[in-house]
Parts: C-alpha cells; structure tokens; sequence
C-alpha cells in the first residue's frame, strides 16, 4: 500500500525527494528555532515521520503566519504545517487533514489575576498575530461585549509572535491571544515572567495545509498519519512536548 | 596740521597685533590707531597683511598676541579669574556695532530687498521700530544716492549700485567708524567713481574711516593719514602729501612706482 | 491562480475602512515624523558646526550610528529594547475626543524621526555650508550674534537650496513607514497583510498597496515640482537684473 | 532589568554559529543584488537615454514604479505575490557540495537588486550626463558605433564621477537586507530575534546587532575612502599640467 | 588657377541644405562642395552657420532638407522601400571614418595617454594590430611635432600641444578629408603659430581639407578656395586673393573690414 501511495505524489515530489513545509517558526512548542537555529517542536516532528514514511526528507521553510495560505497556494511549499485550525473560509482555498486538537488561551504577566475568558479584557488591550484564529476569537468576544453594552477589547495587531510576546513582558498589553499550547509552553520557559492566563476557552480541529491541487499527497499525508496513530508513533510526540491533550481521540 | 575736525580721542587702537595663520606670521607686532574723525588710509603690497589687519579691528579674526581696543573697550576678550579669556559670541555681536565693515565683495543678502538689508540691522538689534527704520533707511538711500532702488533685489543693481547699498547698511547701525576693504576693486571701471564719490562725502561729514585702497589718487585726496604696511609690520605712515611726495622706506617707494605708474 | 480584477478594482476603489484607516495612519507618521526630525536634524547640524568640540564630536557620533544601522533595527531597538532595559515604555495616550494615540505608533514616530534627523543634519549642513562665506561674514561684520544670523540670513538662502533633497527624504519617509508594521502599528502594509489573510487574494492586495504608495509619491513629486518652479521663478528675481524698476512695482512683485 | 554586560561582551565577541550564518547571508545578499542591480541599472541607464521612446518609457516607468514604492512591499510582492500569480516561483537549488540555495534568498536577491537597479539606473545616467558633450562628439567623429562610445570613452569618465554614489548604495544596500526578514530569511535581524524569542536579552541582543551592522558599514565606509584618495591620486595626474615630461617617467606614472 | 594636386573629383557635396534649430532656419538652402585635395576656408560673421555647415558634412547633425554625399555615398540615410530613411547608427558611425574632425576645443580622452587617443580608433575600428598602430601613432606625432609627449595625458599638455594630438588622432583613421572648427580660437595667442604650422604642412602634403577660421593671413595662404557664408546661406565664393582683395558681397566687405583691422 506504501508503493501505491508513494506513486500518487506529486511528479516535483518524487523527483526532489523533498517534501517541503511551510511553517511559521516562532510558536513554541509547535514550531520554533533552537539555540542553534534548528526548526522543532510537534509540526516539525510529525512532518519528519510523516516524509520518511513516504521515503522524503523535510524542508522547512520559516514564513509569517499570514503568509502561509498564500505560500502554499504559490507552491512555494507542498505542506503547512503551523498548527493551522480547520476554518470554512481556509477550506475553501486549500485542503486540511486532520491531525490535532488546538486549543486557545492567553498569556498573562506573572502574578496578575486570572482571566475566566476574553471577555474579562473589556476595556484592555490584547495583542495578537495577524491572521491567528486568537484575532477573530477577540473580535467575537467584542459582538458579545457590545451587546452587552460593555467597551470593547483594543486588539494589538502584530506579524510576529516574538513581538507580540513582548508586549506582555513589558506591560504594553494586557494579554496576548495565542494558542494554549505555546502559552503553557512561556509559562514553563519562564515562569517569572509569564504565566497562563486561565483555562483554555476554544478548541477546535487542526490540520496540515494541503494545496486542493495535489489530491495524491493528501491522501498518502492521510494514509501515513493513520498508520502513525495506529502504531503509537504519534502518541509518543504528543507526550514529548506534554500536550497528550491535544492528541485526536482514538 | 591735522584738520580741525580731527580729536584727540583714540577711537580704535590696536598695539602689539600679532596673527598668523599656520606656520605663516601675517601680522608681526603691528600697533595702529585711529582718532575720531580720521580718515586712514591703509596701503601696502598684496599679501602683506592689511586685509588681515581691517578684520581684526572688528574681530572676525582672533590674534595671537596684542590688544584690540575700541573706544578703550577690550575687543573679544573678557576678564575671568584674573584672566583674559576669549569673549562670548554674544558680546562680540555686540561690539562689532560700534564698527561698521563694508566688503570688497559688497556680501549684501540676496533674499532681501535693497530697504530689508539696510533696516535688519537697526530693526532687530537696536529695536528701532519698523517705520523710524524705514525712514533712516530711505534717507540713507537718498545719500549715497540710491532713494528710487529700495524695493529691488541686490542681483537687479550693478556692481557700484550695490557697493552703495552695502554702505547704506554699514551706516544704518550708526557705527563710531567705518572700515573698507578695497571698496571698488571688484567693479567694473565705470562704476569706481560712483562709490569713491559716495565715500568722499562721508569723509566730509566728519565719519572715522579706515579704508584699505590701491586707489592712490582718492587716498591722496581724502586721507588724513597714510599707512603703509609691508610684511606684516607697518613701515611707514604720515600726511598724504608726504608719503606720496617723498617716501622714506625703500618698499613705500618700491610700491608707489608700480602704483602711480 | 488566475487575476481577480474585479476585486483587485472593487479594492481599489473602494478600500475598506481598515486600508483607509492604514493610509491615515501611513501619512500621519511620515507627516509628524517628518517635522520631528527636521527641527531635530537642525539641532544636530547647528551642533555638528558648533565651536564646541565635545557637540561637535556627539553629534558626529550621533549621524554615525544612525546612518550606520538599519532603520528597521532602530525602530524594534527603541519600541523593544528600550522597553526591555527599562529606559522608556510608550504608553497609550488618550487624547481629547476619545482619541487613542498607540504606544506603538508613538513609537514609530520617535524611531523615524530620530533616523531622519541624522539625514536632515547632512542636508542642512551642506546647504548651510553652500551659502557664500561673505554672508555670514556681513552678518556679524553688522553685529548679529548666532543664532539671529542663522535665522535671518543663513537659513533663508540655505532652504532654497535644500528644498529638492528635503522632497526626496519625504519622498522616503512615506516608504519608510511601511518599516513600522514590525511592531505592530497597522499602517498600510499590515493592514493588507491581514486582510490577505482572510481572503488570499495576495497578487491583487499587494498590487492595490503598490499602487496606493505609487500615489502617494506621485502626488508628492507633483507638489515639489510645482513648489520647485514657484522658487526657480522667485530665484529668478533674485538674480536676473531686471532693465526698469520702479518702486511699486518691485514691491508687488 | 539590568543590561547584563556579561551576556553582552559573550554575544558580541563570540557570536553563535547561527549569528555568524545570519552575517554571511547578509553580506552574500547585499553583495550579489549590488552586483546584478549594477549591471541590470546599467541596461535601465542606457534605456533612459536612448533615441527609442519606447524603451525610454518603459526603463522611465520602471524607474518611477520601483523609487514610489516601498521596498518592503516589492519584496513580499515578489515572493509571495508572484508565486501566488504563478508568473514566478522560487524554489531550492542544491549546488554542489551539498549546499542548498534557498528560494527565499534568491527572492530576497532578486528583490533587492531589482530595486537597487532603479537606483543604480539614476546614477549611472547623471553620471553619463556629466561628461563634457565633446567627448561624445569626439568619439562619433572618429566613427564609434554608440557601444564602443560608451565602453571605452564614456563610461570610464562617468565611473570617476559616480563612485561615490555607488558606494553610498552599498551602504544603503547593507541595512536594507534587514527588510529580507520578511519573508523568513535568516539574516542577523531574523537570528536576532529567534535567540531573542528564547533568551529574552532583548537589549543587549539588539545593541550587539547593532554594533555588528556599525561594523560593516564603517569598514566599507573606510574602504571607501581610501577607494577616493587613490582615484583623486590619479585624478591629479589627469588634472594638473606638469612641468617636464620624460615619456619614460609617465610611462611609470 | 587650380593647382594641379587638387582632382576634379568631388569628395564632399552638400546640396540644398536645410537646417532649422527650433523656429530658426540656420541654413538655408546650402549647396557645397570639395573636390579631392582641395582645402576650402569657410568664413562668415558669427551665427552664420559654418559650424552647423561642418558639422552636417559628418552628420553630427541632421537636415530637414537637401543631400549630404560623400565620395557619391549618401551620409545618413539610406533607402526602404523606395523612400529615404534615417540609417543605423552603426552604420552612420562607419561612414563617419571617412572625414576626420578636429574640434576647437580639441575633446581629447582624458582618461587615456596621447597614444592611446591615438590609437584607439585604429585599435578597435580598423583591427590595426598594437604594435603596427603604434608605430603609425608615433609617425603621427613626429608630424605634428609632439615625439616625447606619446606617454603623457592630455591635461599635462599645453592647449596648442592639445589640439596638434587631436589632429593626429584624427588623421590615424586615414580619413579621406579633415574639419577644422576654429581649431585656434581656444588657444593662448603664444600657441596658435604652432598649431596653424601643423595644417599648413598638412595642407602641403595633399589632404583634402574644410578649415572653418578667423586666422585670415592663414586663410590666404593654404586656401585654395575662401567659401563666405551670412545667415545660413554661402554669399560669396572664390580664389582668395580674389575674396580678400577684391570681396564683391557688401556683406563679405563688412567681415573683412571688420576681422581684418
Ligand atoms: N584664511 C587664511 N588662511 C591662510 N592664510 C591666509 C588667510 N587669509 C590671509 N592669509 C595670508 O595672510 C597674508 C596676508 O593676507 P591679507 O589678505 O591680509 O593681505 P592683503 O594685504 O590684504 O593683500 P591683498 O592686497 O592681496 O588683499 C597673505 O600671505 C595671505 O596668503
Ligand atoms: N544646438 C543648437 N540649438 C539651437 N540653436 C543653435 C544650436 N547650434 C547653433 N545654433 C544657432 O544656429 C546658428 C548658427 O550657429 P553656428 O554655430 O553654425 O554659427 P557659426 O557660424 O559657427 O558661428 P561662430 O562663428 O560664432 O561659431 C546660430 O544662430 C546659433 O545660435
Ligand atoms: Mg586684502
Ligand atoms: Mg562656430
């Protein structure tokens, strides 16, 4: 079944032996740079037990967030791998294939109170990275707050996480909105600077990026990530970076 | 037989005056003074020295020894400790009014109108109000014969036309003396007898003057005193008449052949 | 992917109130970072020319170090780092009327005026030191301290010569704002970016944006061509000598 | 926080292996775009001012769109705007010995030297305009074909005069590979930033990125001028009459 | 009274030439010709077109009318389908070797040594070897008289030293006839001799020769023919013992009176 799969992939695939991934590499532990300027993290790992199973090896090719829809749609990648949620509007410009839960929270200065969720930040600001799911989330909190008569959350725009990061760290903003994930992963980096600011407020499905014009890698993408849940390589990345939560049900 | 109009005062005196630039020695102990009411005349050979000499009464150019005085006020120094230190640029501002310059190149400001250059001075450093300004300025201008050109721009004038509004504007801060850097030497010929003309009327009203001039017939005509320079030192000086007759030093002679012939 | 021209023209001509707020804030910036640092580039030129050495050495220094490191450097150095060293933090400033003015922007207004001062102090000072050395000379030969020199009769033939390289570093600045978006002010491009990244229609968005840009410097080009040939005309007065004057006449004139 | 002078002096004296790659692709990528904006402003040069008016509006529209748009829009444009067209797309190229040539690098090159072109293109041609008309007339008269005017009598007087302005571009070019980071190529900005978003030195990260960018453009500065001294030297000798000549001593000369 | 190294061959023929600068006709109907070996004199009051006359002969300018031919080859255009059309520049410049051009403000290279001026054009139009071009260099300079100075670059030279390297420079692509454009009137007076001497031995050797000047004495010796032009048009032509004794033009009178006293 490996060969049948293998022989659908793209022509430029097979040829380069390459399977190349967009990612936005500055979300912790999802994706981001070591000391030594190294991508890891869970994507990274996935996209590289993924390719050796197709007999590939990765490349990964650091783009902004908003960057990477059209990164993919341009082929100047085969994959996106940025922990990217399955959203209508996404769907309807690309393919995603399940491969996660994700999860969304805050990050919050070290010993401030707590936040019940977005709507705790009326009146406040709140940095995000355009083009996250965090910005849209925040927006909606604001419909609610609006209806109930209440000001509105100022959203801080940022291209970058780093960025956006800091102006927790400074005091700029209240809270920054970004996944649970990378919030617990600050908290645990550097716990007297950073804290989580409460429970997680959203779940929602996340997949690998696809481009719809290359059905043959999805289906063998789809094929492998099966057979890594079955055999227990995909649990034990999950594990590796303590975010089993996360993790698809069986 | 100093004219009657002449004082005794020491208006600018300048003793020991010592300036070089680099390694050249320009000025080598020159002492020098003008009385109120005098006109000086100031020749000497080119390079030696008397251009240097004309700036340092006003102090565009500092010395490295000697003193500057000005109505018996030290120019550009100041007592601090005990010491003399160079003086603020403020205060130098303010002691070179009482000493009007007008240049070779006539250096009238070009974005203004012949009645805005002569009225700056006495509109914003003497607070004369603009219409007194105006009114001084236009009858400045009816001197030195000028009172139908208040409204040009200096490049619309010609070359003498200017060199008499830059007279103009000395007069305007009513300076206790005037000094002239080869006034006429960058006009075209024509234009010389014009503001020769001009001067020659401020020298008869009694105005302290020092004019460095290669001009001999107009400093035989209108100086009180001649002094010659050469070197950087002053070599000579005495009546016109004098001098011109009957030179002592062998380079007042040397200069005065090359001149006159 | 083919060309969607009917957005690219429904985008075009008629932005959404994100974008039209993005070029507000685009010119908003250059404007004021544009007068900030020419009345501080005067400063640093003033200083680099002083008698003083020690203001002559800090604000050679000063033009050093800025025309030395990237702008983009400057502007995450002075919103970030000098937050992080605990030197300066921009805090939001609510203005009369309800009006936030951003820590951010406030921010990106500092770094890019402090980046144009050192720009600004070199064209000053080169039209400075292009005026005839006989004009200051008469300035102070009349008695005029400093400082009224340089306001009466250096700098107004001093501007005419700087006016076109003045342009040009406007000319620039509106560029240069684009720089800002990195921490996080929604000037032109981010907006675009985050609309891009709802609709992915990246060829057409970036396409409006390089035509918006290509406006507002054309626009620009167009007024300092027309403000060019106002001061070549007036130049003219000031150096052709005209055959008849007559008082009244020249005073209109 | 304090500035930690300790992990300061570590980072600036002994940079890590991904800083010193982030300073070599800096250096690579301003070297090769001012080297093809060179050539390829020269062909935009010759365009501007050929008999041809249609070659001289499109190297004049080039011109025109390239200097009114910000370069941080053209870089995105052409990296990711292009390939989301399907007009241009960047992939890898493995060169031997296993190095890989990354996409975003040669986006980043092309970007930088296509805008530089414009640039480029400007200088070339005031500096062509600067030489006397009567060597070109001198060349046509002897029958040069218009390419060999240029190549051995016009271009070698016009590259005295605009060294100066080329080396300013590369100065220029130097700061501007910041605005690479953009699109995810790892040069000292970007690297800055990862080791930042791990360490949180903010400070001390970007003063020591600073510095390092102090560096370059001041060796190059320093290059440059000695590059002036030597050429005013010869310069001299094309200038100043002397005033015995021996063919075997200007031989030497 | 033709001497007999000048052919009957026309070399250059201009005929009906009209030029126009912007609204002004600058010539106006021109018909001019040279016949191999012969050296004309083009004299006129200033404005009367003589440079633009030369300057058509190699096309440095275009005309809005009449013919331009060298050795019977139209310069400048050629024929497309039955019409006359502008030619390639390539082609233009190819026709140009045939007239060499001396400048009055001789354009020499001043990046490149006498004898690379020299050789330049043989080197890389006429595929001369080095070696060969050369020695043919310094035969060119032992013409004109400058030997020593093959090493030298042109600012080291004095402006009559100058213009002797622009006429071997223009005579090393062997053109078939030589434009002087007041090839003296740059120079010091100490350095015009020099120059004049050049053409005359030049004249001497045979070469077909147009000399636009106000060296009238010189005129008068090496032309065979004076050619007088006023307002774009040539006036009067002739011998010039005839032109200069006896002019007929009240025109030609009023130059002559006026150049020659
Ligand atoms: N700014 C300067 N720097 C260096 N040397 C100077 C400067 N100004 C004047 N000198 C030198 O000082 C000497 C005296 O110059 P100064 O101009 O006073 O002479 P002068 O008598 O006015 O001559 P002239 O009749 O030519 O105007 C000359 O040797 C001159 O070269
Ligand atoms: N490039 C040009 N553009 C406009 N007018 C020109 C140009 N060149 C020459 N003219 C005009 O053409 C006319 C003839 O000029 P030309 O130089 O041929 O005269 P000339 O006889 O050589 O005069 P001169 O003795 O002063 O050199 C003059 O009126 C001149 O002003
Ligand atoms: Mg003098
Ligand atoms: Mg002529």
């Amino acid at each position: 079944t490996k060969g049948a799969a293998a022989g659908a992939l793209p022509d430029n695939i097979v040829a380069s032996k390459t399977l190349t991934v967009c990612s936005a590499v500055n979300l912790p532990p999802m994706e981001f740079f070591s000391a030594n300027q190294k991508p890891e993290g869970v994507d990274i790992d996935l996209a590289n037990e993924l390719a050796g199973r197709l007999h590939l090896t990765t490349k990964i090719i650091n783009i902004p967030f908003a960057g990477l829809i059209p990164a993919l749609l341009a082929h100047n990648c085969d994959v996106i791998m940025s922990q990217l949620f399955i959203k209508p509007p996404r769907l309807k410009v690309i393919d995603e294939i399940p491969y996660m839960y994700s999860q969304e929270g805050f990050i919050i200065k070290a010993g401030k109170p707590k936040l019940k969720g977005p709507e705790d930040l009326s009146g406040k600001k709140a940095a995000s990275v355009t083009g996250t799911t965090a910005t849209d989330l925040m927006k909606a909190a604001n419909e609610k707050l609006a209806a109930a008569g209440k000001p509105p959350i100022t959203i801080v725009l940022f291209p970058e996480n780093t960025p956006a990061l800091q102006q927790v760290q400074f005091g700029q903003v209240e809270a920054y909105g970004v996944a649970y994930e990378t919030a617990l992963y600050y908290a645990a980096l550097a716990p007297s600077q950073f804290q989580v600011g409460g429970d997680p407020y959203f779940k929602i499905l996340t997949g690998i990026g696809v481009s719809k014009d290359t059905p043959g890698l999805r289906d063998a993408l789809t094929e492998q990530l099966a057979a890594m849940r079955k055999d227990g390589t995909y649990a034990k990345i999950f594990t590796k970076w303590h975010i089993a939560a996360d993790m698809l049900p069986e | 037989m100093k004219p009657p109009r002449i004082s005794d005062e020491r208006l600018i005196e300048l003793t020991g005056i010592e300036k070089w630039f680099g390694k050249t020695k320009v000025l080598d102990g020159v002492d020098f003074h003008v009385r109120k009411g005098e006109v000086v005349v100031l020749i000497g050979p080119s390079g030696s020295g008397k251009t240097t000499l004309l700036r340092c009464i006003n102090h565009l150019e500092t010395v490295e020894a000697g003193q500057v005085k000005v109505r018996d006020e030290l120019i550009g120094y100041r007592m601090r400790r005990g010491r003399l230190v160079a003086d603020y640029e403020r205060n130098i501002a303010y002691q070179r009014r009482e000493v009007g310059m007008v240049f070779q190149r006539f250096n009238l400001f070009p974005h203004m109108t012949v009645l805005e250059n002569i009225t700056i001075a006495p509109l914003k450093l003497r607070d004369v109000p603009r219409q007194k300004a105006e009114e001084d300025a236009m009858e400045l201008l009816r001197k030195v014969g000028l009172p139908d050109k208040a409204h040009a721009y200096p490049a619309q004038l010609s070359g003498g036309q200017q060199q008499r509004v830059a007279i103009a504007r000395a007069l305007a801060m009513q300076p206790a003396a005037l000094l002239f850097d080869e006034p006429t030497s960058a006009l075209d010929p024509e234009m010389v007898g014009e503001v020769l003309a001009v001067m020659r009327d401020l020298a008869g009203t009694g105005m302290t003057m020092v004019i460095v001039t290669h001009e001999m017939g107009f400093a035989r005509q209108v100086a009180d005193r001649v002094v010659v320079m050469a070197n950087g030192q002053v070599i000579e000086e005495g009546e016109p008449d004098r001098i011109f007759s009957d030179p002592q030093h062998p380079k007042t002679r040397a200069l005065l052949s090359a001149v006159l012939h | 992917m083919h060309f969607d021209w009917g957005y690219f023209w429904s985008q075009l001509l008629t932005p959404s109130g994100a974008f039209l707020h993005g070029l507000f804030l685009t010119v908003l910036m250059a404007v004021a970072a544009q007068l900030l640092g020419s009345i501080f580039g005067l400063g640093v030129a003033l200083c680099k020319m002083a008698p003083n050495r020690v203001l002559r050495a800090v604000a050679g220094g000063y033009i050093w170090i800025i025309r030395g490191t990237p702008l983009l450097v400057q502007i995450v150095f002075i919103y970030t780092g000098l937050a992080a060293a605990n030197i300066l933090r921009f805090n939001d400033i609510a203005l009369p009327g309800g009006v936030i003015f951003p820590g951010s922007v406030q921010a990106g207004i500092l770094a890019l005026a402090l980046n144009e001062a050192a720009y600004m102090a070199e064209i000053y000072r080169s039209g400075i030191l292009s005026v005839d050395r006989g004009q200051f000379e008469a300035a102070k030969a009349l008695g005029m301290p400093p400082a009224m020199m340089f306001r009466y009769i250096i700098m107004p033939q001093a501007l005419r010569i700087i006016l076109l390289p003045i342009g040009n570093q406007f000319n620039i600045m509106l560029k240069n704002t684009t720089l800002v978006s990195v921490i996080g002010v929604s000037e032109m491009l981010l907006v675009t970016e985050t609309i891009n990244s709802a609709t992915f229609r990246t060829f057409e968005l970036y396409a409006m944006l390089a035509l918006y840009f290509l406006l507002l410097t054309s626009l620009w080009h167009l007024f300092m061509s027309w403000a060019e040939q106002r001061l070549a005309r007036s130049s003219d007065r000031l150096a052709a000598p005209r055959k008849t004057l007559a008082g009244g006449k020249e005073a209109a004139a």
